[in-house]
């Protein structure tokens, strides 16, 4: 190539500086001046970059608060709470029943309490009333709150883990294993699954009635039963289908490859490069699959397949109180709202997760 | 007059992170029929520039500030109407990727004939017959047939081909080609910068060429603009730029071309890593990783530098020279002693 | 040429096949050859250069090679030894690695360089405390130019051009004889492409590498290879010593896809003569008949549509698969 | 090509079938597991009724063959006679239920589509806008509602503070509420569906490709990116469908809407198990063919598509 330079003279064309130049510039620059002009950004790692974005999502932040008062409220509250939720006050036994504690408005007392209070002694209110039995609303209400955040909780913790084995196996082994697997995955996913839930709601009621009578399960009910098995029958299947997805992507990474080059076995590039890889999708589905099940659960007290009375759930509340409407509507406003606040919390906080730790993931 | 006139073009991505300047400040002009080469390396902002020209920048960049002038028009802040008829009519544009260019969900004839009815006054059958004449002017085959297709039927360089009859169906005056032929094998590359020379002979239009990939740049361009981190280093004939560089980064990149084999010697790299937009160095982007670099090219920036009449450059050390051949005088009288010794260090290697 | 018979061969392929089942339609599936009978040696500390143009099957070839993929057909030979059993899997897997195209996905981005780099030491008990992991470590990422103390940092903060040094230490952390390249340059940069090839040089250089140099880009190929074979649909159609097989291209694919490469100095661009292929490659999945070249050769006449070419050598030392070399 | 996709239609039908069959298998064998039959909550009946009644509804023969005979009458669309409501096909009763129904559901899906895909485009288009915002925020508080507690504040609002509309279904301004509460839920989620597909498709190259072209900013908008942003939609709408029926049992009861979901809350109620399967069988395999048909027409608006 030097060869056939074109040699030409090149002088400056225009003078460019009509000022004068400090020779001492054109001193050749040292490399340790060179080097100072690249500075290698700080270091993070990806949870630190991940919780550094959740952190400053304001949305996220109040999401986790509330949350968080939520969850204390109602680990907490039902032990020093003077009433408890199947408490019918006014009933005693042998005595006739005191018809003035039923269906009281927020802050009113029964006749006993308000001869109390004019003794001079204090009584715990009723802050929001109590119900058409005399039970206090307020307490039915967190133990409601309890009841549908433990289903969400367990729920998904079931499809998470019978998800996350059934999509990681089909992904990983691949080849008819999968194709077989996802058949199955197929049909179940095209079984509409609020029938199937309500179908077997109405027959595990009936099996389970007379096996649960007596045991600590009998308090939760045969229908809470059937809607954690029925989840485990039927919702793990969009978690398997993410997860195998997850799984045959990454799969397909070279730095997989690099670790099979190598001589990897199964359980190192399971455990080193897929499962790291997965976890966020993994966590951010799963906190996405609370508020579905909190969804089922309460749909399905509402239409009266829920709980067992006189256990509350957010849904059956509000079921209950559809009869008195008219009169008393704070009654279904209460729990609807404990129900939205919760759902919407936890969609905004899963919404924040996934912009935090995986922006690549949008659905 | 030119056909084409940018001067001190600016764009900048305004993100998260803060704004990072992807064309900062760059002029050229294109003339009637003449092939102008953008080259640069990834994220110097060659690609920018083409879309700043089209202004199609996606969100969130924006043309701060500069002019685009097509026939003494002026483009920047133009109304939609203006740029609209402005784009497909006289400056069209070809895309890297054609697998993702073409709408998935319309045919190509349906493409095709929506790009000619836009401009032209035709109606749709002579829009169809306008769209099969193009097609075989791109050297496809069987021209009927390849309307009903959809993209996805078509190969990689076929739909490059469908793309340039796009691009070309309304005789613009402006070629813009953005990476034509990277995402495409070497056979098929040569077929696409085949047909577009061939193109540019029988239509007459002017093209500008993006690449990173200066065989290309020297088998298609009369003209060159180097680009590193936003500016132009270094404008020129094609002779000037490959036989006589006179950026140093111009230089080192003609050096680490592999060309020929092993046995005639190690390829001359240029240090360090490409410069991070984010995180400008404060004098001359180059200088971290250039051999010759100065004090004052740490510090300042240098301005561009007309050599001869198409050839230019920013590059401090054509002032140095100039100040070596007393051409520019410093601004204190000095010894040949004292200027020898301040010269220290710094001796570059040359090819042999 | 006396000499090159005396060098020792590392790595002997021979009739190598690598078919796969692709399903089409409704319990259908049709076969792949994506290698399809391809015979080579590399000798010791050279580097043998496979160019072809994308779904030629080079990068199949060197995974099969590596004994990534089970080969359908054929033996591979390192060291004059087959590798059957799992225990000469395992030593076959500490005297051979590999490096990527994609300096992005191939790191692993929840690991830190110093794991990335460690992998192979952990995967082989190549030490036997934490300070000669550490140790080694260290020393490889000064090997490939990069400073150690940025170990702990992960893959996303550093450039394509860094990130492949990784890539590369990873490689050379079993002290492997032969590396297997897949396109390590062809994502980087001109002028960081040159610093990696010089690596490469360099390397083989220290420490007596071998490499099957796998690329697209034939002026890099040229510059590394010793010898270079020409790969077409599943076959190589040409081989033969790197400077010779430019000066005299004997098949006419070889001949094509050289001067398709435009020359990036003005002078010989223009006083060459390009080649223009016609068409596209045709689907590994529909091979044409005899010469798979034949239905974009401009040479070709009736006896190549009706038999299957084989590769031979045509001059010492220089094997091509063309019936026109056959007169 | 074209037998691709014949082969990829054929594969899908036989999918449908298999599931439809095991919805079935699958309801009869679960509602036969129940303890005791369907006539022992009724205590009033001797043995011998039982016996008779057995005999009648073929319940004494063995399960198998009862199985294949509630098959072979499924293919007549006869599900059987009703237990509690005497002299009552079961099939009638579905059929009775299901013009309601259907009417509600058939509205309240078209409103979902239409408004959700308006309401989408429009916040997409004005990316971070006010309007975006806005859209956003009553969408993410919809998509957080349970249909029971939009049906419930609908009622609240509607016609106990403002008593401007009826709260019983039964006429025709009564369908205005249940409609409308059936409706939010999918109308938010197609909204939202939308919005993120059609900004995912405006970032696409040839929406670059189109705007080079001087193609004008709506045509781009409607003709280029919509198609394209559709596709996700289009796969809702089967999840849709089925959203829609079970929520219908919901508002039902709310708004006292006779129509085949309070139909079949009461079936659970009286448990009367012909009708409670009947109604299963009919509803699972209308959701089971809706999805088939949004697959089916996903295939058909997508040409990129890969049958495998």
């Amino acid at each position: 190539m030097a060869d056939k330079k074109l040699e030409k003279k090149v002088k400056l064309y225009t003078k460019p500086f009509s000022f004068h130049v400090n020779v001492e510039s054109f001193i050749p620059a040292t490399e340790e001046e060179k080097r100072q002009q690249v500075l290698l950004r700080e270091s993070t790692s990806f949870w630190k970059d991940g919780f550094r974005r959740l952190w400053k999502n304001k949305v996220a932040m109040t999401c986790v608060f509330i949350l968080s008062i939520i969850i204390l409220a109602v680990v907490f509250i039902p032990m020093f709470w003077p009433y408890s939720y199947d408490d019918q006050l006014g009933v005693s036994q042998g005595q006739p029943v005191d018809a003035s504690y039923s269906n009281l408005k927020p802050f009113e007392y029964g006749e006993t309490e308000l001869s109390l209070i004019e003794a001079g002694e204090s009584v715990f209110p009723h802050v929001f009333g109590t119900d058409s039995a005399g039970r206090d609303y307020f307490i039915r209400v967190i133990f409601g709150a309890r009841v549908s955040l433990s289903v969400g909780l367990f729920a998904s913790l079931i499809v998470l883990v019978i998800g996350t084995l059934y999509g990681s196996v089909a992904g990983y082994v691949g080849g008819k294993v999968d194709l077989f697997m996802m058949r199955v995955v197929d049909i179940i996913y095209s079984l509409p699954d609020m029938l199937v839930i309500i179908l077997l709601s109405v027959v595990f009621n009936q099996l389970f009635k007379d096996a649960l009578a007596g045991t600590i399960l009998a308090s939760l009910g045969a229908n809470m039963i059937s809607i954690f098995i029925v989840f485990g029958l039927l919702y793990w299947v969009g978690m398997a289908r993410l997860i195998r997805g997850q799984i045959l992507t990454l799969k397909e990474q070279d730095y997989v490859l690099a670790a099979r080059s190598i001589g990897a076995s199964h359980s190192r590039i399971i455990s080193k490069h897929l499962l790291p890889n997965s976890i966020s999708v993994i966590i951010i589905s799963t906190a996405l699959q609370i508020p579905s099940a909190i969804f089922t659960e309460s749909f399905l007290s509402f239409i009266g397949l829920g709980v067992a009375a006189p256990m509350p759930s957010l849904g059956s509340l509000a079921s209950a109180a559809l009869g008195g409407v008219f009169s008393y509507a704070y009654r279904l406003v209460i729990p609807a709202l404990f129900i939205c606040f919760i759902v919407l919390s936890l969609n905004l906080l899963g919404d924040g997760l996934r912009d935090a730790f995986d922006p690549k993931m949008k659905a | 007059m030119s056909l084409l006139e940018v001067k001190d073009l600016r764009t900048s991505f305004f993100t998260d992170s803060g704004e990072v300047k992807a064309v900062d400040g760059i002029s050229f002009s294109l003339e009637k029929g003449k092939v102008l080469g953008i080259v640069g390396e990834s994220g110097s902002g060659k690609s920018v520039t083409a879309y700043s020209i089209m202004q199609i920048l996606s969100y969130p960049g924006r043309i701060v500030s500069g002019s685009i002038k097509l026939d003494g028009e002026e483009l920047v802040g133009a109304d939609k109407k203006t740029l609209r008829s402005m784009r497909g009519s006289k400056i069209s544009i070809i895309f890297q990727d054609p697998m993702t260019s073409l709408n998935p969900v319309f045919t190509i004839g349906n493409q095709l004939i929506e790009a000619i009815m836009l401009h032209t006054p035709r109606n749709r059958k002579e829009a169809t017959e306008r769209a099969i004449e193009m097609i075989t002017l791109v050297g496809i085959n069987d021209p009927a047939k390849r309307l009903k297709q959809y993209p996805h039927e078509l190969s990689g360089g076929m739909r490059q081909r469908i793309m340039i009859a796009m691009a070309l169906a309304c005789e613009p005056d402006i070629l813009i080609a953005d990476e034509p032929t990277t995402a495409l094998d070497v056979t098929i590359q040569a077929q696409i910068l085949e047909l577009m020379k061939k193109l540019q002979e029988e239509m007459g239009m002017a093209i500008i060429m993006v690449t990173h990939d200066l065989g290309v740049i020297v088998s298609m361009c009369d003209e060159v603009v180097v680009m590193y981190a936003g500016k132009a280093c270094e404008k020129g004939s094609v002779d000037e730029i490959f036989y006589d560089p006179k950026h140093e980064y111009t230089k080192g990149l003609l050096r680490s071309i592999p060309y020929g084999s092993k046995a005639l010697g190690r390829l001359i790299p240029i240090s360090g890593s490409p410069v991070d937009m984010l995180n400008m160095p404060q004098g001359c982007a180059f200088s971290p990783r250039c051999d010759k670099a100065m004090k004052i090219c740490l510090k300042e920036k240098c301005e561009i530098v007309q050599l001869t009449p198409t050839h230019s450059a920013a590059c401090w050390v054509n002032v140095k020279e100039a100040v070596d051949r007393k051409e520019i005088l410093p601004d204190r009288e000095i010894s040949e002693e004292e200027y020898a010794s301040l010269k220290n260090g710094g001796e570059h290697i040359e090819r042999s | 040429m006396s000499e090159a018979k005396e060098k020792e061969v590392l790595v002997e392929v021979i009739n190598l096949k690598q078919h796969f089942e692709i399903p089409v339609g409704f319990l259908k599936s049709k076969k792949l050859k994506a290698v399809d009978g391809i015979s080579f040696k590399i000798n010791k500390g050279e580097t043998l250069g496979l160019v072809g143009e994308s779904g030629c099957g080079k990068t199949t070839a060197g995974r099969t090679l590596l004994h990534l993929y089970e080969p359908t057909d054929g033996q591979i030979f390192f060291n004059g030894k087959e590798v059957v059993t799992k225990e000469e899997l395992e030593e076959f897997r500490q005297n051979a690695s590999m490096v990527f195209q994609d300096p992005y996905s191939s790191l692993n981005p929840r690991m830190t360089v110093g794991d990335i780099i460690g992998e192979p030491l952990d995967v082989h008990n190549l030490y036997t405390t934490r300070q000669q992991r550490e140790a080694r470590i260290h020393e490889l990422m000064e090997l490939v130019g990069l400073s150690s103390e940025h170990a702990t940092r992960y893959a996303h903060e550093f450039s394509g051009g860094q990130r492949q040094r990784v890539g590369i230490a990873r490689a050379l952390a079993v002290s492997p004889q032969l590396i297997v390249c897949d396109e390590p340059v062809s994502a980087l940069d001109v002028s960081i492409q040159a610093q990696i090839i010089n690596m490469f040089e360099d390397l083989q250089e220290k420490l007596g590498l071998t490499y099957l140099f796998i690329a697209h880009d034939l002026l890099v190929v040229r510059h590394i290879s010793d010898k270079i074979a020409v790969m077409y649909l599943g076959k190589i159609v040409e081989m033969a010593d790197s400077e010779e097989i430019f000066k005299k291209p004997l098949h006419p694919y070889t001949e094509s896809l050289m001067s398709a490469v435009p020359s990036p100095d003005p002078e010989t661009a223009r006083n060459s003569k390009r080649i223009v292929l016609t068409g596209d490659v045709p689907s590994p999945l529909d091979i044409p008949s005899g010469c798979p070249f034949r239905t974009r050769c401009p040479k070709a006449f009736d006896r190549c549509s009706i038999d299957v070419p084989y590769l031979r050598e045509v001059e010492p030392n220089h094997f091509a698969s063309c019936h026109l070399l056959d007169k | 090509m074209d037998s691709k996709l014949m082969s990829y239609i054929i594969k899908r039908i036989l999918l449908t079938i298999v599931t439809i069959w095991l919805i079935i298998t699958i309801t009869f064998f679960v509602m036969n597991i129940i303890p005791g039959g369907p006539f022992l909550s009724e205590k009033a009946i001797t043995q011998e009724v039982q016996d008779a009644l057995n005999a009648k509804y073929g319940l004494d023969k063995p399960l198998i063959v009862q199985y294949f005979n509630y098959l072979k009458n499924l293919l007549h669309f006869d599900f059987g006679p009703s237990i509690k409501l005497r002299g009552r096909e079961v099939v009638d009763i579905i059929l009775d239920g299901f013009k309601v129904s259907g009417k509600i559901g058939l509205m309240a899906a078209g409103i979902a589509l239409v408004s959700g895909i308006t309401f989408g485009s429009i916040a997409a288009i004005n990316r971070n806008k006010l309007i975006d915002n806005t859209i956003m925020v009553s969408t993410t508080a919809f998509v957080a509602m349970p249909s029971f507690v939009i049906g419930s504040f609908l009622l609240l609002v509607f016609c106990v503070y403002w008593q401007i509309l009826p709260s019983v279904g039964s006429d025709p301004g009564g369908l205005v509420l249940p409609v409308i509460a059936l409706a939010l839920y999918p109308t938010a989620y197609i909204t939202r569906l939308t919005r993120s597909s059609m900004l995912d498709v405006l970032q696409q190259d040839y929406i670059r490709t189109a705007n080079a072209k001087g193609v004008s900013y709506y045509a781009m908008i409607y003709k280029h990116a919509l198609k394209n942003a559709l596709i996700p939609v289009i796969t809702y709408a089967g999840p849709m469908i089925a959203y829609i029926l079970t929520g219908s049992l919901v508002v039902e009861k709310i708004f006292s809407v006779p129509g085949l979901g309070r139909q079949f809350i009461n079936s659970i109620t009286n448990r009367d198990y012909p009708l409670i399967m009947g109604t299963t069988i009919f509803l699972a395999t209308l959701v089971v063919l809706m999805n088939l048909v949004s697959d089916l027409m996903y295939k058909v608006v997508d040409p990129r598509i890969d049958f495998n």
